[in-house]
């Protein structure tokens, strides 16, 4: 016994008392669940089968996130029931959920930044002899799930230096370890690249097998038709439907989802491209080497590559935010030195980092206040703000974006991932820069709301600006990219016009297959 | 300058402990003797001067000279370092029978002292020893100001029965509070005549409440040792009265009495070295006047 | 930070009977034991004792704001009772010096200044935790200023300078004009400029600030040197007010100021603060030790109910923000 | 947490001459300390003197360790010298009615115990910030420990307990023996157990160890319970070593105790702490002060030396961090 199966024995023994496969589990009664005034989730009924693969879809704030913390014990329910193998339970504390064995990875990776890896994933369910903890064993245990899985992660560094996507594979491995039953994924794909999502698509079979029921929640249809065995639909906190994955397609989900259909997700114009905004020679810093590329006005330049590739790094580095070791930055023909953020933001550049929770959002304020922050010092007139102003900008980035919330004053803590998301975009396109640096700009945002964000990039482009988008999801690169650069390992491997070669070439250049 | 008497006083930072601070000096200088200046940073700070007396005995000494912050506490440690060197009190007393020397004023007299001078001043301002007073204590729990308000109480009842006390205060040792417990003493007691206030830090604090009102008249407040600011309170007619005592004589005794016990010779084993009651009728005597004007530095 | 992040963690929700209550703001709670303490006391409605309270929670509360602009940004300024002290000696040291009365007042400002400028530094450039650099200037600044007095007071002789803490402009004392003076340009700096957003994203998420393009540094600057300047202020008021410079007092002041920010609403995690709040809270201490010793409540027990009072009044407090959510 | 995850922010590297000292451990900075102060005066190495120094910090840090607890749960206790003071008192007063000594030392430390679920309730339950919480004990333990001793001191006559602080064993006094006794555990606790890890945890992200099933309610409770007791322990030992109970004692030991904790590499902000850095931070503290007694230095300058001390020493600590990661 290795990794994985050493560490899930108990799932054997639990999994004797199962109920027989596609029998139901878990069953949703009239299930509700209200923040004050906003209902994040209207009566909804639904029924989970033993050992099947569930998918969840809806738009951003529909209440799918909203669904799976009522199933695992971490907000109370307002209203309705749950069944759980056909008795009644309350579900009042993860405590619970834990214990029967339901389990999830959360939307907004939820660990301990200053734990070790190993420690994350034993927190809770520590092993100890005599009371006192065993420490190698779990970290030995811990790297043998980790490697069983496919993740290049190493168990004993400290959580927090390892970047988001890195972390969110720490939180499936944890919960794969733990979800001895009823295993849930809320958008697991969010920050992963094609290659790490193959690897946790076969986790989540291989688990399916061992008879564990999954509930999937992703904005990506194509993964849905790809794992699901059934998918429920959301709209606005309510259940519209459940649907055998065999006897629907994209267009039905979409128009159930949205109640509405899109012409065209990926949104591309080509524009002339203009005079070269910025130019890197051989830029290096931490994460990064000899990155040379250029973007011009009216261009779209996609970089590409796996998890901890140097992309992000790239970017704050090009962004002032890392010192660079060495190389240059030309911006419009001139050399300059971008030592800190602020002249980057002066000289005409607009980073919307990747992590909204780390770096985008400051969470406990005002969706206002997060949406202003780059551009208060235009707002001001003589001392103080101007309020009129401040509140039009704010509401204008809620409209254009469809930002679902009652009000600006709301609390950016309290809106969904994807909404969330959709703050950090909204930040920088009122600040009138020649470059954006848009680094995993989608990122949990629902297909009707991504067209809608293309649909700003072209206008940006329009008005002359140039792009760099990083994405890890290949498909939005390659569609929207006038240009696009591998990375591995910090390099550039690779670069590409406009869909000149196949999605297969690119991912082969970038795991050096 | 091989000798070294190390002085113990118990709050390095305030004016009166200065003075005495001042003395030892001078000693020092006239006696050709080492006198490091040690103290703890409160009055209350038991454990920090017990701390501070170890580290003393622990230089080996010729003598070392205390004022106890407290008289149970310090009793142990001064028998202690009684082992290994000669002690001298001064200014408090400790449980202790270990003093070779003690040179002191006795803190319960001086809380009598300023009940006879508060009775005084109201019959002078009102023809009868009669009437509302009170009494500001600067921080509970510490012996010496303990022991003023037991002489204060116990002087007033037992011979100014007339004098109602009717408000027993303690702050938290800093003037201002002492100056919003008296203003709103004034407000809340309209027929207060009198205070004592056993401290000079609550004498500022009292003494500015007094003067901001000008119920310098009205109220007599009698305050305990001096400094500029209440001399002048004093002058002003702000104050009715201060108790002072003779810190410079403390410090430079205490030094002088210490040399002469590690040299071996018979010293008197109890000074006392008196508190006075100072007001505006005999402030300009030279002895008194030689009390508020100490030579400090 | 996680605290706040916390969800439908156990609010217990509010009972029947005390409804009321709960539903006050922390000026309603104010103003009940301002109705209270009416009926108890003949003394408290008293134009003079209205006055003595507007005196006694002034120099808190303007250390109180000026604390609060630090710990939003998830700082602390522990310094600013030693400040207080220090700045007293100097402005004393000064006048006895025979410096005019105007360039004293300058003078001791800009040393509240610097001592922001140092303390900003500390944490900015050498990384030390806000707490450890001002406890460390807390420690020092006493002992400079016992140094300059030598341990006991300078007594100032300046008329002009110390009638001003007694005076009265309007019926209302001078020491309130002060915290108004104060509170006015706070309010519009913190709620009004672009650097109070700035102050308030810092605290919440220093990253996410900086890469939006707030200047962090300057930003922390800015805080630690007006809650600096705020505590010489208050100096030159206590010096005002006692006619002393003396290095000891406002001894703990730096925690009065501190839990008359919480209580005003302030999280200690960043973030969440305003500036009626520490002024409300601070009026609060004040009015409590005011009550009590119109009461003529035992010191002892004024320290029991001081203490129980700050219980009560911060629990109401949280349940109705928690409710208004 | 942002203050906590930005990384490479400016942290100026060392230099070159000075840079033996930037590698330091805290250990390796107080040892230096030791050689100085050994080269500097003849009284340090003395047995008399080391012995002095054990007892001098001893309370302290067994203050800081319990302090330790509750601020890696990202709480903070201000109540602890309070706790002291108070605690003081009650032993006193149950030896002076006859209780018998063991019954009274487990009276007193129960009492320590109640106090931390006191203060574990009201955050827990009631919801209020831990500054608040334990402020207020903090005003209200002194009030009743002054109304006990009606504001002054109950003498201890037991000789045994007050002989109990002076005396010695294998040539190390007592009261150190104590760091020892409450250490050992508290490592084993704290390092090596779950329970350890689950203040680590509530204090990171105290939503994520909800969710891992941590019962974070009874791990704050956890905290400030060992806190409150390591008080009780210590009012215990000051008891014995003053042979009074007074309940104005240990004045400001709360910031000591949180100073030496912090010095010791303890981040406000929560999850980040050791049981041997406040030991080492408190031993730090009090060799300062040993040493500018010993040095005869000034007390006022003793002040600005140990503000400046404090700033170098952790100046120094937080290099070596940085470099270290
Ligand atoms: N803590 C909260 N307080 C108030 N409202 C909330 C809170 N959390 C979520 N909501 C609201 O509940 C609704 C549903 O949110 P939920 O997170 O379930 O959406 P979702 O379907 O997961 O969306 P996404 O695809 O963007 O993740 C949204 O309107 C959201 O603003
Ligand atoms: N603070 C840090 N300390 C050490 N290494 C780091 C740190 N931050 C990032 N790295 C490493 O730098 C490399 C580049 O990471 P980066 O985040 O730029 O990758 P990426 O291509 O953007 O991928 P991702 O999808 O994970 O964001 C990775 O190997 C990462 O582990
Ligand atoms: O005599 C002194 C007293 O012992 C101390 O406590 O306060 C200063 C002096 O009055
Ligand atoms: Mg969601
Ligand atoms: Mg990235």
């Amino acid at each position: 016994m290795t990794g994985l199966q050493e560490v899930s024995h108990r799932r054997d023994a639990e999994l004797k008392t199962a109920v027989p496969k596609g029998e139901p589990i878990l069953d949703l009664l009239g299930l509700q669940k209200n923040y004050g005034a906003v209902q994040a989730l209207k009566p909804a009924s639904i029924t989970f089968l033993s050992g099947e693969i569930h998918a969840i879809v809806g738009e951003n704030g529909a209440g799918k996130s909203t669904l799976i913390k009522l199933l695992t014990g971490v907000i109370p329910r307002t209203a309705g029931e749950v069944r759980w193998c056909g008795e009644p339970v309350q579900l009042a504390s993860p405590n619970e959920a834990i214990a029967r064995g339901i389990n999830a990875v959360h939307q907004e990776v939820v660990l301990c930044p200053h734990l070790s890896v190993a420690a994350n994933m034993f927190l809770g369910d520590e092993m100890d002899r005599n009371g006192l903890m065993r420490k190698r064993a779990m970290t030995a245990a811990a790297q043998g799930v980790l490697d069983d899985l496919g993740f290049n992660l190493p168990a004993d560094a400290t959580l927090g230096i390892l970047t988001i996507g890195q972390q969110q594979l720490v939180a499936t491995a944890r919960a794969a370890m733990r979800g001895t039953r009823f295993l849930i994924f809320d958008e697991p794909t969010a920050y992963l690249t094609r290659q790490e999502s193959a690897q946790l698509f076969r986790l989540i079979r291989r688990l399916q097998n061992e008879g564990v029921t999954i509930v999937y929640i992703s904005h990506r249809l194509e993964e849905v038709f790809e794992l699901a065995d059934r998918v429920s639909v959301l709209r606005d906190g309510t259940h519209v439907g459940t649907r055998r994955i065999g006897e629907t397609n994209e267009a039905e989900l979409i128009a159930l989802m949205i109640n509405r259909t899109i012409e065209q997700i990926y949104h591309k114009e080509h524009f002339p491209l203009g005079e070269t905004i910025v130019e890197t020679r051989g830029l290096t810093g931490p994460g990064f080497s000899d990155v040379s590329l250029s973007v011009r006005s009216g261009e779209i330049v996609g970089l590409y590559g796996l998890i901890g590739a140097g992309r992000s790094e790239f970017a704050l580095g090009l962004y002032g935010r890392h010192p660079i070791g060495a190389g240059e930055v030309y911006w419009q023909g001139r050399k300059v030195e971008i030592d800190n953020e602020r002249k980057a933001m002066e000289l005409g550049i607009a980073l919307a980092p990747e992590s909204r929770r780390d770096q985008g959002l400051c969470l406990n304020l005002p969706i206002g206040l997060n949406v202003n922050l780059p551009v208060f010092r235009r707002l001001t007139r003589g001392l103080t703000i101007n309020r009129a102003e401040e509140a039009a900008n704010a509401d204008r980035q809620i409209r254009d974006l469809q930002i679902k919330t009652p009000s600006r004053r709301v609390l950016a803590s309290a809106m969904s991932g994807g909404n969330q998301q959709k703050i950090v975009i909204g930040k920088w396109l009122s600040h009138g820069a020649k470059l954006f640096i848009f680094d995993e700009p989608t990122v949990g945002v629902d297909v009707g709301t991504k067209a809608e964000i293309y649909r700003l990039f072209a206008r940006l482009l329009e008005q002359g600006a140039g792009i760099i988008l990083i994405s890890s999801y290949l498909p939005e690169v390659y569609e929207l990219a006038d240009r696009l650069h591998v990375f591995r390992q910090g390099r550039i491997v690779a670069s590409h016009d406009y869909r000149a070669a196949s999605h297969e070439e690119v991912l082969a250049q970038a795991i050096n297959a | 300058q091989d000798v070294t008497i190390p002085i113990i006083v118990k709050d390095t930072t305030s004016f009166y402990w200065q003075i005495v601070l001042a003395g030892a000096r001078q000693a020092g200088k006239d006696l050709g003797v080492n006198v490091p200046e040690l103290g703890a940073q409160s009055e209350s700070d038991i454990n920090g001067q017990i701390s501070i007396l170890e580290n003393a005995v622990a230089g080996a000494p010729a003598a070392v000279v205390i004022a106890p912050t407290e008289f149970k506490a310090l009793g142990k440690p001064i028998d202690e370092a009684a082992k290994s060197v000669p002690v001298i009190g001064i200014d408090s007393a400790a449980d202790s029978k270990a003093f070779t020397s003690f040179l002191t004023t006795d803190n319960v007299q001086g809380g009598r002292i300023a009940a006879d001078g508060l009775a005084a001043a109201i019959k002078e301002a009102t023809g009868k020893e009669e009437g509302e007073v009170a009494i500001i204590t600067s921080l509970p729990g510490v012996g010496s100001l303990d022991q003023r308000r037991e002489g204060f109480l116990d002087q007033l009842k037992t011979k100014y029965p007339g004098l109602k006390v009717v408000a027993d205060k303690f702050a938290d040792g800093q003037a201002t509070t002492g100056l919003n417990i008296m203003t709103d003493l004034i407000t809340a007691n309209p027929n207060l005549v009198g205070v004592f206030a056993s401290n000079l830090i609550m004498a500022q604090g009292a003494g500015q409440a007094i003067a901001e009102n000008k119920l310098g008249d009205k109220i007599k407040v009698i305050g305990f040792d001096s400094d500029e600011k209440t001399v002048s309170f004093l002058k002003e007619g702000v104050l009715a009265g201060l108790v002072v005592q003779d810190p410079y004589r403390m410090g430079y005794d205490g030094v002088k009495t210490a040399l002469a016990v590690s040299k071996g010779e018979k010293v008197e084993a109890n000074v006392d070295t008196g508190a006075n009651l100072v007001t505006k009728a005999n402030m300009a005597d030279p002895k008194i006047d030689a009390l508020l004007n100490p030579k400090v530095n | 930070m996680s605290v706040e992040t916390v969800e439908g963690s156990a609010a217990p929700t509010p009972k029947r009977g005390v409804s009321i209550l709960f539903g006050l703001t922390l000026l309603g709670l104010l103003l009940a034991l301002w109705l209270a303490l009416g009926l108890a006391t003949n003394a408290f409605w008293t134009p003079n004792n209205i006055s003595n309270l507007l005196r006694q929670g002034a120099m808190t509360a303007i250390l109180a704001v000026g604390q609060t602009f630090v710990i939003i940004t998830a700082g602390i300024d522990l310094s600013v009772g030693a400040v207080v002290g220090f700045t007293s000696v100097i402005v004393a040291w000064l006048l006895a010096a025979g410096v005019p009365l105007w360039l004293a007042v300058i003078a001791t400002l800009l040393i509240g200044v610097l001592i922001g400028v140092f303390h900003a530094f500390g944490i900015v450039r050498m990384g030390l935790p806000p707490f450890i650099i001002t406890l460390a200037t807390l420690t020092s600044l006493r002992g400079i200023g016992l140094l300059i007095t030598n341990g006991s007071t300078i007594s100032i002789t300046n008329e002009a300078f110390t009638n001003f803490s007694r005076a009265d402009f309007l019926g209302v004392p001078s020491l309130f004009w002060m915290v108004i003076v104060v509170a006015i340009p706070a309010y519009v700096f913190l709620h009004l400029s672009r650097f109070g957003r700035y102050l308030f994203a810092v605290g919440s998420n220093r990253e996410a600030a900086r890469l939006s393009g707030v200047n962090v540094d300057r930003t922390i600057y800015l805080a630690y040197v007006l809650s600096s300047t705020c505590a010489a202020f208050v100096g030159l008021l206590l010096a005002s007010r006692i006619g002393i410079g003396n290095a000891t007092q406002a001894e703990g002041w730096e925690l009065q100021a501190i839990a008359s920010s919480v209580i005003g609403g302030t999280s200690l995690f960043g973030a969440v603060g305003s500036v009626h709040g520490p002024l409300l809270g601070a009026f609060i201490l004040a009015t409590i030790n005011n009550g009590a010793n119109l009461l003529n409540v035992n010191s002892f027990w004024q320290r029991i109910i001081t203490g129980l009072l700050i219980i009560v009044i911060v629990y109401f407090d949280q349940l109705r923000r928690r409710g208004s959510r």
